[in-house]
């Protein structure tokens, strides 16, 4: 076609064949009911969160079934593992989930430091729970502005960067990159930190605790919000039962489960802090749950901030790069800030571990969203689907 | 009215002076509400382009002109392009009855409001149009929510600007305009507090503004009826959006404000800055609202606006009745 | 029904409080940094981890000794260290910053303690090719930068 | 809710072919049990109904065949278990979780898509995070001369073996090893 032809109105275009759908259309596409209208979201939509396709099936504005389309993001961190040594598959844990990648970092060094017996000096542990908290609070402020996003409210997203900002200059500090921090290492942390971390950290709880109650009044209390997450998607304990779903989901379903008190890691049995629950199951108690989870982690690492010892940040002999590790079988779970965060090793004694099974909270979660989204309006729909607070990349790994 | 050749070239003048506003209004249009959302989220906005950006909405328009026009397969090519025309020229003669200055009148019909809300319905036509022809799944749940929303949201923005009518007597804008008095007391808005408050809320649904931009939400149908359209044919979209917003305020302006009465001097800065500070106002709430939700949109329409702009007729009809 | 009218006055109340907020926003001064008008803060540089860099010795030559640890260490391949025949300091000392994701494996691997982070924000290529970096070139060239100097300011 | 002992008592009534203990300070889990194929779902059940949720589906390929870990947490009290049974590596087929825990779905999708084992009644068997046209055999297959055996993996714990072809598996006879 030549370039002057830039309007065509006479439809060479106009081919009477239909569209065919994709593998995936045309496996939806069996089971719809007649009348329905089969519509893609995704994998580039506004509200799908990076590459989530989502394939719904459409009466009218309600959804009938909708069934999540994943794989575009899948970069095989299994696989890395297997010809990976140990120490050089750091750096893909942090990229497995980039909003919350030291909880990443944490399961996996964890599970190998429990695997091979490491002990972690102190000083470390608290460096770990600061880190990690921080890093949660800037994954939840992201997850609170994109979900005001998925309801339309662009601006908010804006103010949350300011504080995630500020968290990322403070964790450069100590991890040296913004996003994809690979900040932990067997037996210990990489960096110590330093006066200037504590006072900018120091400086930032209380700036925050300010900046939460204008979230309040420019999101939480606004009616037009209220309105929209109250009473959408409930998500029952057993609903989260047998979808495997954990973290904020279902805390803010009324169960208090959180791996840092239930299966204590670190330094976590130390610190006081509470286990909120929602006040509903539905997407407004999971919001209210993620905005109570930050004042959480703030307290978190006032305590640790205050309780921290001195001493080396990093083992004596720790494993190098071309450790190997022990035969053996291992599960290690952190609770990460979209849910338990779970590493599974099996190694047969090689230079490479036999195999790494990561397990994402993100993917449980997500799987639940077909049963949630069905019979609801798109709007709706979408907000159950930002409320999940997914991030692709962990979902697909 | 006299349909002599006078009235005819003013008529061809005033037309082509309501062009210019219309380009000029989406021009200015732009650059305010990318000011102002950079402003309300803390950062520059346009910067490069010109001093502090001004030169930006031209190199917006030049670049939605050199677009290449795309054209989805199996589309209904009279109606696709029928559209956006469609959308843009209807809003051309709603400008003729506002009367701008105390002599500045397109055109002094004396039934000025119905001859705007009889066109106003032309809006929707269009972005039915195309949300049907574009062959495309978004455009046409697009399309049905704007015909709802809009024969919804019309209603009680006529009954609101009815209970003024009702005061003042006339469907004559200009009279209405001359009923007010200079100084912000003697405006409509005044008398009529709840009218304004319907008429405000409609004229944000009526536009298709967020937080009631249910037919091109973004979040949820990427741009709604006008997803297939790139290049000119968004662009008139585009313009159409503003120079509704644009009518929508001047007729705010004219029937609540006082029109061009101001204190000190009346004249037609008055109306502009009436009609701007309303534009603000629209812009301000875009930038800081969630959307609502398309059954909320509707319940606030048929649930509370619509009773309460009858209960503001009965009152005002009454009230008259017995002042008179 | 009243009770539902009062919501409403209570919700309208809400918007406007939201209104106020953004209004605040509206005057406040900007967050942003306009590169390259501005650039931010040099304090915050200090620990990002650019491409990486020998560090000199006394001398302005290279600790180097070419043991190969990080090339083994190395996680992505991204480093060529040839030894010169003869001595033990590298002959070559290629770094395809392309492939690196900065874990500082090398870093922390290198037993002579010759490798650091740079905090080069501002490295901009325009091929792949030009992100193959030669560390040891760039050692000379900062050690004749260094050098050029100072006799200049001597004389 | 059952205790640790409880649990090891029941599984061993419902038929486990291996019970095991773990040291939870290194494995990360409390008990552990192999079960044959077909009774998978019986064993699920019980933790559904004690409130368990399963965590993940995580396969291994080894010289027997495959080796799929269900690893479970409880809702009412920490405690991380883990079902697995091991499936013949020729035609690997399994009972599908789905009926009891739906979201079993997806982790048994994903092996499907790694590994090629087969679940049956997963209601929607298609390739969920693998490309549907992808050639050639599953990504995380190994080749046949980089497998190990079971024994060498150090997943049995402290294994109490219920089932006498087990004991030749978790401690393989000198003689095939002395031939190797």
């Amino acid at each position: 076609m030549s370039s002057l032809n830039f309007i065509n109105p006479f439809g060479v275009r106009d081919d009477p064949g239909t569209v065919v759908g994709d593998f995936y259309t045309d496996n939806f596409e069996r089971n719809a009911r007649p009348g329905t209208v089969i519509l893609n979201l995704g994998p580039q939509h506004p509200s799908t969160h990076g590459v989530l396709r989502v394939l719904a099936e459409m009466d009218g504005e309600y959804v009938v079934r909708a069934e999540p389309v994943l794989g575009y993001l899948h970069r095989m961190h299994e696989k890395m593992a297997e010809v990976k040594t140990p120490w050089q598959f750091i750096p893909n844990t942090g990229r497995v989930d980039y909003l919350h990648p030291i909880s990443w970092n944490w399961a996996y060094a964890g599970a190998v430091e429990q695997l091979a017996g490491l002990t972690v000096p102190p000083r470390a542990e608290y460096l770990r729970v600061i880190s990690c908290e921080l890093n949660r609070i800037s994954s939840h402020l992201l997850w609170w502005g994109a979900f005001v996003m998925d309801l339309g409210g662009v601006t908010p997203i804006l103010y949350a960067f300011e504080e995630r900002e500020t968290i990322n200059d403070i964790l450069q500090i100590i991890t040296g990159s913004r996003l994809t921090m690979s900040y932990f290492r067997f037996g210990g942390v990489s960096s110590d930190i330093d006066a200037r971390f504590i006072k900018l950290t120091k400086d930032f709880i209380p700036y925050l605790r300010e900046r939460l109650k204008m979230y309040t009044g420019l999101v939480t209390d606004n009616v037009i919000l209220r309105r929209r997450v109250e009473g959408v998607g409930p998500m029952s304990v057993d609903l989260c039962q047998r979808y495997g779903a954990t973290g904020p989901i279902l805390r803010a379903a009324g169960l208090a489960r959180d791996t840092r008190r239930d299966i204590p890691y670190g330094v976590y049995p130390k610190l006081e802090f509470p286990i909120p629950t929602g006040p509903s199951d539905d997407c407004f108690g999971r919001y209210m749950m993620r905005l109570k989870e930050i004042e959480t982690s703030l307290t978190i690492i006032e305590q640790a901030l205050a309780q921290l010892p001195s001493g080396p940040y990093m083992m004596e002999k720790a494993p190098k790069a071309t450790f190997k590790l022990p035969k053996g079988e291992t599960y290690f779970a952190v609770e990460g800030a979209r849910g338990q965060v779970g590493v599974h090793i099996v190694s047969d004694g090689g230079k490479s571990p036999y195999r790494i099974k990561l397990r994402a909270p993100g993917f449980s979660n997500l799987s639940l969203f077909a049963e949630a989204a069905k019979g609801t309006l798109l709007a709706d729909a979408l907000a159950i689907l930002g409320s999940l607070d997914l991030v692709i990349p962990e979902v697909d790994r | 009215m006299d349909l002599s050749l006078l009235s005819f070239v003013q008529i061809i003048v005033a037309v082509l002076l309501i062009i210019g506003l219309m380009v000029g209004n989406a021009v200015v249009m732009v650059y305010v509400e990318r000011k102002v959302a950079g402003f309300i989220q803390r950062r520059p906005g346009p910067y490069e382009v010109g001093p502090i950006g001004t030169v930006q909405p031209i190199c917006d328009s030049m670049k939605l002109l050199g677009k290449q026009l795309f054209v989805p397969a199996n589309i209904d090519w009279i109606l696709f392009f029928l559209a956006p025309v469609l959308a843009f020229f209807p809003v051309l003669l709603l400008f003729l009855p506002i009367p701008f200055g105390p002599y500045l009148t397109g055109l002094g019909v004396g039934d000025g409001i119905l001859l705007i809300l009889a066109f106003a319905g032309f809006g929707v036509l269009s972005n039915i149009l195309a949300g049907w022809s574009s062959n495309n799944k978004y455009g046409l749940l697009g399309a049905a929510r704007a015909v709802s929303q809009s024969v919804a949201y019309e209603i009680p923005m006529i009954m609101a600007l009815l209970a003024v009518v009702f005061m003042s007597g006339s469907l004559n804008l200009s009279e209405i305009v001359a009923q007010q008095g200079s100084w912000p007391w003697q405006w409509n808005i005044v008398v009529q507090p709840l009218a304004f408050f319907i008429y405000l809320v409609s004229l944000v649904g009526e536009t298709n503004r967020a937080p009631f931009d249910l037919p091109e939400a973004e979040s949820e149908l990427t741009a709604g009826f006008h997803t297939e359209y790139s290049g000119m044919g968004f662009a008139l979209f585009f313009l159409s959006e503003y120079a509704n917003m644009l009518l929508v305020s001047f007729v705010c302006a004219t029937f609540f404000l006082g029109g061009y009465k101001g204190p000190f001097l009346d004249g037609f800065w008055w109306t502009f800055a009436k009609a701007y500070a309303v534009m603000f106002f629209i812009v301000w709430i875009r930038w800081t609202f969630p959307r609502v939700r398309f059954d909320q949109l509707l319940n606030i329409n048929w649930k509370w606006l619509l009773p309460l702009s009858i209960i503001n007729l009965w009152l005002t009809a009454i009230i008259m009745k017995i002042i008179s | 029904m009243l009770r539902a009218l009062w919501d409403n006055v209570k919700g309208i109340y809400s918007l406007l409080v939201g209104m106020s907020i953004t209004w605040g926003f509206l005057f406040s001064p900007r967050k942003t940094v306009h590169y390259p008008r501005q650039v931010v803060d040099s304090e915050i540089l200090k620990s990002y981890r650019g491409p990486l860099e020998l560090i000199p010795d006394q001398a302005g030559a290279t600790k180097c000794i070419s043991c190969q640890m990080c090339v083994r260490a190395c996680p992505d391949n991204c480093l060529k260290v040839v030894k010169s025949e003869g001595g033990k300091n590298p002959k070559t000392w290629i770094y395809d910053f392309s492939l690196c994701c900065l874990c500082a494996a090398c870093v922390e691997s290198c037993p002579a303690g010759a490798i650091r982070f740079s905090h080069k924000v501002y490295l901009v290529t325009k091929t792949r090719e030009e992100l193959k970096l030669d560390l040891l070139a760039d050692l000379k060239a900062r050690k004749s930068a260094i050098l050029g100097n100072v006799p200049k300011k001597s004389s | 809710m059952t205790s640790l002992d409880g649990r090891h008592a029941q599984w061993k009534e419902t038929g486990a072919l291996v019970v095991s203990r773990h040291d939870f300070k290194t494995e990360g889990l409390w008990l552990s049990a192999v079960v044959p194929p077909k009774s998978i779902l019986t064993f699920a059940k019980q933790l559904c109904d004690d409130g368990f949720t399963l965590l993940d589906v995580s396969t291994i390929e080894t010289k027997e065949g495959f080796f799929v870990t269900y690893h479970f947490d409880s809702f009412q009290e920490p405690g991380r278990l883990a079902l697995r049974v091991l499936l013949d590596p020729q035609k690997p087929q399994v009972p599908s979780l789905y009926p009891i825990y739906q979201g079993a779905e997806w982790h048994e999708r994903e092996s499907f898509d790694f590994f090629g084992v087969e679940f049956v009644d997963n209601p929607n068997l298609v390739p969920l995070l693998l490309p549907d046209d992808l050639q050639g055999p599953p990504p995380l297959r190994k080749d046949p001369k980089n497998l190990a055996s079971l024994s060498l993996l150090g997943v049995f714990g402290k294994p109490e073996i219920l089932d006498p072809q087990w004991a030749d598996i978790i401690n393989p006879p000198k003689e095939p090893k002395a031939d190797a």
